[in-house]
Parts: C-alpha cells; sequence; structure tokens
C-alpha cells in the first residue's frame, strides 16, 4: 500500500517520469481522496434521500415555499461553480506539462470563482432571511439551509485545498503531482454536490 | 496535445452549461400541475443532474483515463444515488 | 536533563490546599452531617435558607481551590515518565483523568453554588439543584478510579531495576480504586449505606480520597528525592 | 529516556515455551511483550466501546434518544418506565467511564509516533478528556437525577431530559476540533503511520458533528435530536468511524517499532530488527 502515501516532496520533484503522461492509466490523485469524495456523496445521497421521501407527503407546501427561490440565481451559482471546476481542471492539466504559471493563475482564477460563489449564497441566504424565510419556517427552508450550509463547509474546506494547490505549485521543492490532482479532486466533488443540490432544491417538484 | 485537452475541457464545460440552462425551460409554473407531471418533472431533474455529474467525474476529474476499479467505483456510485433519490421519492409517493 | 525547577514548590503547596479544602469541608454543613436524600424538598429548601451563607462561602472557596490537587497530579505524572516504560501512554491516561475529575467536582459546586443563590427560590427547583450536586459530587467517581488503577497499572509495568514507585503503592492504589467503587452506585438508593450520605458513599469514599492524598504524597515525595539523588553527580 | 534503554526482546511466544495455555500465554505477554502498555490500551478501548453500547443501546436505553416533543407527561412515563435500567446502567458508566481515557491516551500517543509536533497529541489529549463530562456524564448525572425522584414536579423532570439530551447533543465543538487535529496530523505526518484515507474519514466524523447541530433548535423532524440525519444517519457514519479507527489503532500497533523513524510496514518479522536503529538514533 505504498503507494497510498504522499512521497517526500524532494523525490517528486527530483523524477521527472512522475510527470509522465504515460503512466496516466492510473488514478488522479491519491487514491484516499477518493475513497473520501464517494463517501461524503453517500452521506449526502443520504440526505437527499431524506429530502425526497418528506417532500411528497406535503407537496403543496414544498411547492409554495420553493416559489420564494430565485430560479436565474440559482443558475448563475452553478455557472460560477462550473466554470471554476474547469478552471481548476486546466490548472491542474497545465501542471502536468509543467506550466507552472499557468497552473498559477488557474488556481487563482478558481479561487475567484469560489469567492464569488460565496458571496452569492450569502446575498441569497440575507434576501431568503429578509422576505421571511428562516431555517424554521417550514420544512422545505429547513433543508434549503442545511443543504446550503453544509455545502458552503464543503466549500470552505475547498479553499485550504486550494491553498495546498498553490503552496505546491510556488514552491520547486513542494511540487507533487498526487497531491495537486488531490486538491483538483475535491474542488470537482465541491462542484458536482452542488450540481445535485441545486437541482434538488431549485428544480424537482 | 495541449490544445486538444483544452479544447475537450472546454467542450465538457459548454456542455454542463447547456444542461445548466435547461433547467431554465423546465416549466416554472406548476402549481396546479398534475402528480404524474411532478413526478416527471423530479425524475428528470435527477437524471439530468447526475448525467452532469458523471461528465465531471469523467472529463473533469479524469476518471476517464483512471484504472478500471475507479471507473467502476465511480458509475457505481452514480447508479446508486440515481436508485436511492428515484427511489425515496417513489416511496414518499407511494406511503407518504 | 529535564529541569526540575519549582517541583519542591508545587509539592510543598499541597498541605496549604489540604488545609483550605478542609476548612471549606467543615464550613459546608451538607458535609458535616450529609445531607439525607429522603429529605423532603421544603427541608431542602429550608436547610439552604438557613445555612445560606455558610454554604456560599464555602462553595466559593472550593470554587477557587476545587482544581488544587492538579499540581500534585502532574508531578506523579512526571514520576510515571521516569518509570520504565516504553510508551508515554500511562502518563497521557493520567493527564487525562486529571483534566476531567477535577471539572465534574467543579460542576457540583456550581449546583449548590446555584441553589444557594437564590434560596426563596420554589423548593422543589431548589432540591433539584441540591440532587444534581450530590449525584456529580458521589457519583463522579470515574476518573478518581480510573487514575488509581491506571497508577497501579504504571508501577506494575515498571521495569525499572530500582522501580519509582514500590509494588505496595500499585496495591495501595487498587484498595483505593475498590474503595470509591459503591459511590458509583449513589443513585440506587435513598437512604443506607449507598445512599450518597451512606455510609460507603460518603465517609468511605472521602476517607478514601483522604488516604490517597495522603499517601500519595509522601511516597511522591520520597519518589523525587531518589530522583535528585540519582541525578545529583551529572549536575 | 528510559526506556530507550531497555532491549527489546522478541515479541512473538518461544514456540517451544511451556506456556501455551491461556492464562499462562496472558502471564507471558505482562512480563515479556514489549507492546504491553499498547494492546492494554487497545483492548480497553474494544471493551469501552462495548460497555457505552450496552448500557447506553440496551440497559438504559437512552439512545435512541426519548422523543424532544414530547409533553412532560409523556416524558415522566418515559422516565417511570425506564427507571431501574437507567440508574444501574448508568451506575456502570460511573464506576467505568473512565476507561475512556485509555482510548484518548492511545490516540494522543499516535500522533507523538508522527513526525509532527507534540502540541497535536496534547491537543487531543486534553480536548477529548475534557469532553468526557459534558459529552458523557452531564447526562448520566441529569439522567440518575430524572429517575431518582419519580415523584418531581413534571415540568422539572422536563427541564432535567432537555437538559440531558441537550447537553449530549450540544457538546459539538471539541468533538469536531479533536477529529480535525487527528486529521490534520495525519495528512502532515511522514512516518506512515495512519494511511490518508483514515484522515479523511476523520474530516467526515468532523463534518457529523456540524449535522447534528440543528438538533439544538428542532423540536421535531428530520433534524432534532433523534431525526433520521441528525440522529440515524450520523450515527451510521460514527459507527463506521469507530469501526474504523479501532482497526487502524490494532495495525499501528502491530507495525509499532517503538522507534522514531517511519513506521515499517506489517512485515512478519520480529519487533528487534526494526527497533535498533531506532534507538540508536534516540
Amino acid at each position: 500500500m505504498s503507494t497510498t502515501f504522499d512521497p517526500p516532496a524532494e523525490a517528486a520533484a527530483a523524477a521527472p517520469v512522475d510527470w509522465d503522461r504515460a503512466s496516466r492509466d492510473n488514478v488522479p490523485g491519491q487514491p484516499d481522496i477518493w475513497l473520501f469524495v464517494l463517501f461524503e456523496t453517500l452521506v449526502f445521497a443520504g440526505y437527499f434521500g431524506f429530502y425526497l421521501y418528506n417532500r411528497p407527503r406535503h407537496p403543496g407546501a414544498y411547492l409554495a415555499a420553493q416559489q420564494e427561490l430565485h430560479l436565474p440565481l440559482g443558475i448563475v451559482e452553478t455557472l460560477t461553480l462550473l466554470t471554476s471546476s474547469l478552471l481548476i481542471a486546466r490548472s491542474v492539466e497545465a501542471a502536468r506539462s509543467q506550466q507552472w504559471n499557468t497552473a498559477l493563475r488557474n488556481a487563482y482564477a478558481t479561487a475567484s470563482c469560489g469567492v464569488l460563489f460565496l458571496t452569492l449564497k450569502v446575498i441569497e441566504w440575507i434576501s431568503e432571511a429578509r422576505a421571511g424565510n428562516t431555517p424554521i419556517s417550514n420544512e422545505f427552508f429547513s433543508y434549503y439551509y442545511f443543504l446550503t450550509g453544509l455545502h458552503l463547509l464543503h466549500l470552505l474546506i475547498g479553499f485550504a485545498f486550494l491553498g495546498v494547490l498553490v503552496h505546491r505549485l510556488r514552491g520547486p521543492a513542494a511540487r507533487s503531482r498526487e497531491v495537486i490532482e488531490t486538491c483538483g479532486v475535491y474542488w470537482h466533488t465541491v462542484d458536482y454536490l452542488w450540481v445535485l443540490i441545486f437541482a434538488l432544491l431549485y428544480v424537482v417538484r | 496535445m495541449r490544445n486538444a485537452i483544452d479544447r475537450r475541457l472546454l467542450s465538457a464545460w459548454l456542455v454542463l452549461c447547456a444542461l445548466t440552462l435547461l433547467y431554465l425551460v423546465i416549466d416554472h409554473s406548476t402549481a396546479d400541475a398534475g402528480e404524474t407531471r411532478r413526478a416527471l418533472i423530479t425524475v428528470a431533474a435527477v437524471v439530468v443532474s447526475l448525467a452532469k455529474v458523471r461528465i465531471i467525474m469523467r472529463e473533469f476529474m479524469d476518471v476517464r483515463h483512471a484504472a478500471r476499479w475507479l471507473r467502476g467505483l465511480t458509475d457505481g456510485v452514480v447508479a446508486l444515488v440515481a436508485v436511492a433519490l428515484i427511489g425515496s421519492y417513489a416511496a414518499g409517493a407511494a406511503w407518504g | 536533563m529535564r529541569r526540575r525547577d519549582g517541583e519542591l514548590l508545587l509539592y510543598w503547596a499541597l498541605p496549604a490546599v489540604l488545609g483550605v479544602w478542609l476548612s471549606a469541608f467543615l464550613l459546608f454543613p451538607g458535609f458535616t452531617r450529609p445531607m439525607s436524600p429522603a429529605m423532603s424538598a421544603d427541608a431542602v429548601a429550608g436547610f439552604y435558607r438557613d445555612h445560606v451563607w455558610r454554604i456560599r462561602a464555602s462553595m466559593i472557596v472550593f470554587n477557587w481551590f476545587s482544581v488544587g490537587l492538579i499540581p500534585v497530579l502532574m508531578l506523579i505524572v512526571l514520576q510515571i515518565r521516569r518509570m520504565g516504560h516504553r510508551t508515554p501512554i500511562l502518563a497521557y491516561c493520567m493527564i487525562g483523568c486529571a483534566a476531567a475529575g477535577p471539572t465534574l467536582f467543579l460542576t457540583a459546586d456550581l449546583f449548590w453554588m446555584i441553589a444557594a443563590f437564590r434560596p426563596e427560590r420554589d423548593a422543589g427547583i431548589t432540591q433539584l439543584l441540591n440532587d444534581l450536586g450530590w449525584i456529580t459530587f458521589t457519583c463522579g467517581v470515574p476518573f478518581l478510579i480510573a487514575q488509581s488503577v491506571f497508577l497501579a497499572l504504571a508501577i506494575y509495568l515498571d521495569r525499572l531495576e530500582r522501580p519509582v514507585f514500590q509494588p505496595w503503592v500499585a496495591h495501595f492504589n487498587l484498595v483505593v480504586a475498590a474503595a470509591l467503587v459503591p459511590a458509583a452506585f449513589a443513585g440506587l438508593a435513598l437512604d443506607g449505606a449507598v445512599a450518597w450520605n451512606g455510609l460507603l458513599s460518603f465517609w468511605l469514599k472521602n476517607a478514601a480520597i483522604a488516604v490517597w492524598i495522603a499517601v500519595m504524597w509522601l511516597v511522591l515525595g520520597r519518589a523525587m528525592r531518589q530522583e535528585r539523588a540519582a541525578e545529583a553527580p551529572a549536575v | 529516556m528510559s526506556s530507550a534503554q531497555i532491549a527489546v526482546e522478541r515479541i512473538e511466544l518461544p514456540a517451544d515455551s511451556p506456556a501455551r495455555r491461556p492464562l499462562a500465554k496472558l502471564a507471558w505477554h505482562w512480563r515479556n511483550n514489549p507492546k504491553r502498555e499498547l494492546w492494554l490500551a487497545w483492548y480497553a478501548i474494544v471493551a469501552f466501546y462495548q460497555m457505552f453500547f450496552i448500557v447506553f443501546f440496551l440497559i438504559t436505553r437512552a439512545q435512541p434518544p426519548g422523543k424532544p416533543w414530547w409533553n412532560s407527561t409523556q416524558v415522566v412515563q418515559w422516565f417511570d418506565q425506564m427507571h431501574n435500567g437507567l440508574l444501574w446502567g448508568f451506575a456502570v458508566i460511573f464506576l467505568l467511564g473512565g476507561m475512556s481515557a485509555f482510548s484518548t491516551a492511545l490516540i494522543a500517543y499516535s500522533m507523538r509516533r508522527m513526525s509532527v509536533s507534540p502540541a497535536f497529541a496534547y491537543s487531543y489529549l486534553i480536548m477529548y478528556s475534557l469532553a468526557a463530562v459534558p459529552g458523557m456524564l452531564l447526562l448520566c448525572v441529569a439522567l440518575t437525577a430524572g429517575a431518582l425522584r419519580p415523584d418531581r414536579d413534571p415540568e422539572l423532570i422536563h427541564a432535567i431530559f432537555d437538559l440531558a439530551f441537550v447537553s449530549f447533543v450540544g457538546t459539538m465543538g471539541v468533538f469536531l476540533i479533536g477529529s480535525v487535529i487527528w486529521m490534520v496530523a495525519i495528512l502532515l505526518d511522514k512516518n506512515r503511520v495512519f494511511p490518508k484515507w483514515f484522515a479523511y474519514l476523520n474530516l467526515c466524523n468532523a463534518l457529523t458533528e456540524v449535522v447534528i447541530a440543528p438538533a439544538c433548535i428542532f423540536k421535531r423532524g428530520v433534524f432534532s435530536w433523534n431525526g433520521q440525519i441528525s440522529w440515524w444517519l450520523d450515527m451510521v457514519v460514527f459507527g463506521i468511524y469507530t469501526g474504523a479507527f479501532i482497526g487502524q489503532l490494532r495495525t499501528m500497533i502491530l507495525r509499532e517499532d517503538v522507534g522514531t523513524g517511519p513506521l515499517p510496514d506489517a512485515a512478519p518479522r520480529p519487533a528487534a530488527d526494526a527497533a535498533v536503529p531506532a534507538g540508536a538514533a534516540a
């Protein structure tokens, strides 16, 4: 199981074979992060399952509460995160071909999209709360604040991963393909969890 | 080589955005919609979002090039989530 | 070499802390003749009204000195680190008990203090606060029991030629742990030996704690002297 | 210091030893096994979690918790039904609850074995030792007080009931930060003490402490303290996490060489070979 462990940074920098695209029939990032994101996806599926199970029991109440959400705002948020995903994928690709500056630029752009999403989310929360829709207003908004809040927490953790990514891209000694890809995998997970939450909260009837 | 990868990432992103905008088309004034219609919209939304998840995994997360076990595992998880979500909705509609 | 400045100061501070404890113990009328759990709510409320100043004063003093045993526990931890173990696990166990045990005593103290804050309160509420205080105080033995057991294990596992503590200290700790056991069951009886004013749950438990502190203080002093004597040529 | 001065023995019981019977074997390990402190702690953890399960789920039936939407009468009925179970069960906790220190100590030791600052181990040690009081013992004290006098004013019994369960679910911070501390230590560690996936599993466990937070607000529904999300789903994650960490600690002890460098893989070789260079380095 030695592949499970983060190789020493110097070894990664010293071994150019680590960056070889030919060795790509492997796993992007640490296999460990995959276990984490897939496990976390299943836990989220549990939350979604309870939401979808309870929803048809009071369809009218849910539908009425759902009308209070702004679908266009949700779509803009989704597009923001999808763009951030594209940018970090490009960052990881650039790192693979050792174009460090391109990789760094894309990483910073990813973080900007993340901040934009965060801002939009907080604005959305404030406007919902001003309209009188709080976590205890009704079941729908309980789920709304719970799912969006938990997702936002994952986004904040994602900033920690982005910090590691930038740190790894900047210092030649710290560059490790495995860690860089791991950060990408985590960020994409934040993205696709939002894709699911968006569909469930804004679109599902 | 680089350009080919960039183009592929970009087209994946375009498909994802198009699928997102598709939601705008889905009827928004469903206050008086029937049960069947609501269920149809729900299932469609879940399926479209899971398709997007799979595209993100395959293209952005590079599962496309990954080892067989990872490809199988991610697809398995997506399928499991699909079954769980649609199943819960159906169960809620049937027994709720 | 470990720095030892001030260890003797911490060591000799214990008699002073004990003196304060003893005076607070005697000041609290609920300890000199332990309050019976069978007292009615009105009797409990009356007790707090009659003795409000003695209760408040004793609880404030307990509040100040409730964690006073921790420095000596830390000196014991340092002696455990000196033992012939391979890992610091048992020392960590002792640190864990030292963090949790006094917290329980402090919590009990707070319940009694709240009860004495407004003695004119509804008698049922005063009785409830009094119950919570006594249960926390009497049943709050898990970390004291564990502490003695951990110390005994540490001594048994000490593989030094000249052990830090003699084996009898380990046996003694197990006896103390056994003496604390009945107090854990104080919730089961409103009168008798196991009730929180009973022979086992009050007198045996508190006597065992007092004897433990006294004996451990003496053997700790001896172990510290031996440590200094052994290291003297190196200084 | 002193531990390094002792020669490391072989762990395996010699095949020709007369001590093959269970009790004699145990005595042999007590005297000779160089990892005896680690194994002692590990078996105590297994025993502690079994005891915890038996007391909380079977004897007191305080888990799954009583319903947060009950009125005073229903709460009094619950206390009446559970009366003996609550008093006896929590007496067992008051007796043996201190064993939880073994778990905290072994986990703190695992962090000392890593290549990270001792600050991680000490932070975890203090957080989890402290957490035992509000996170477990306060519930035991409150429910004992509730069961002690069934004739108490129902409103007061209701308040005790709330005190018990809100203190049990409301002490999220210490467990959350504690798990994150362990996670960060594992991610930074270069001694390969634990695999990285286990670090991420710590994050999953920390996130359940966030998910249970709404239980301090909601009196009914999936987010209440007995809700499908805040209790049942969290319990599944916690169960998986507990099983994983007990298993990982066992693997760590099997690989342990009581040294300081990277932890060797679990090879069927005696500990003596691995520990020699580490002892020399110390």
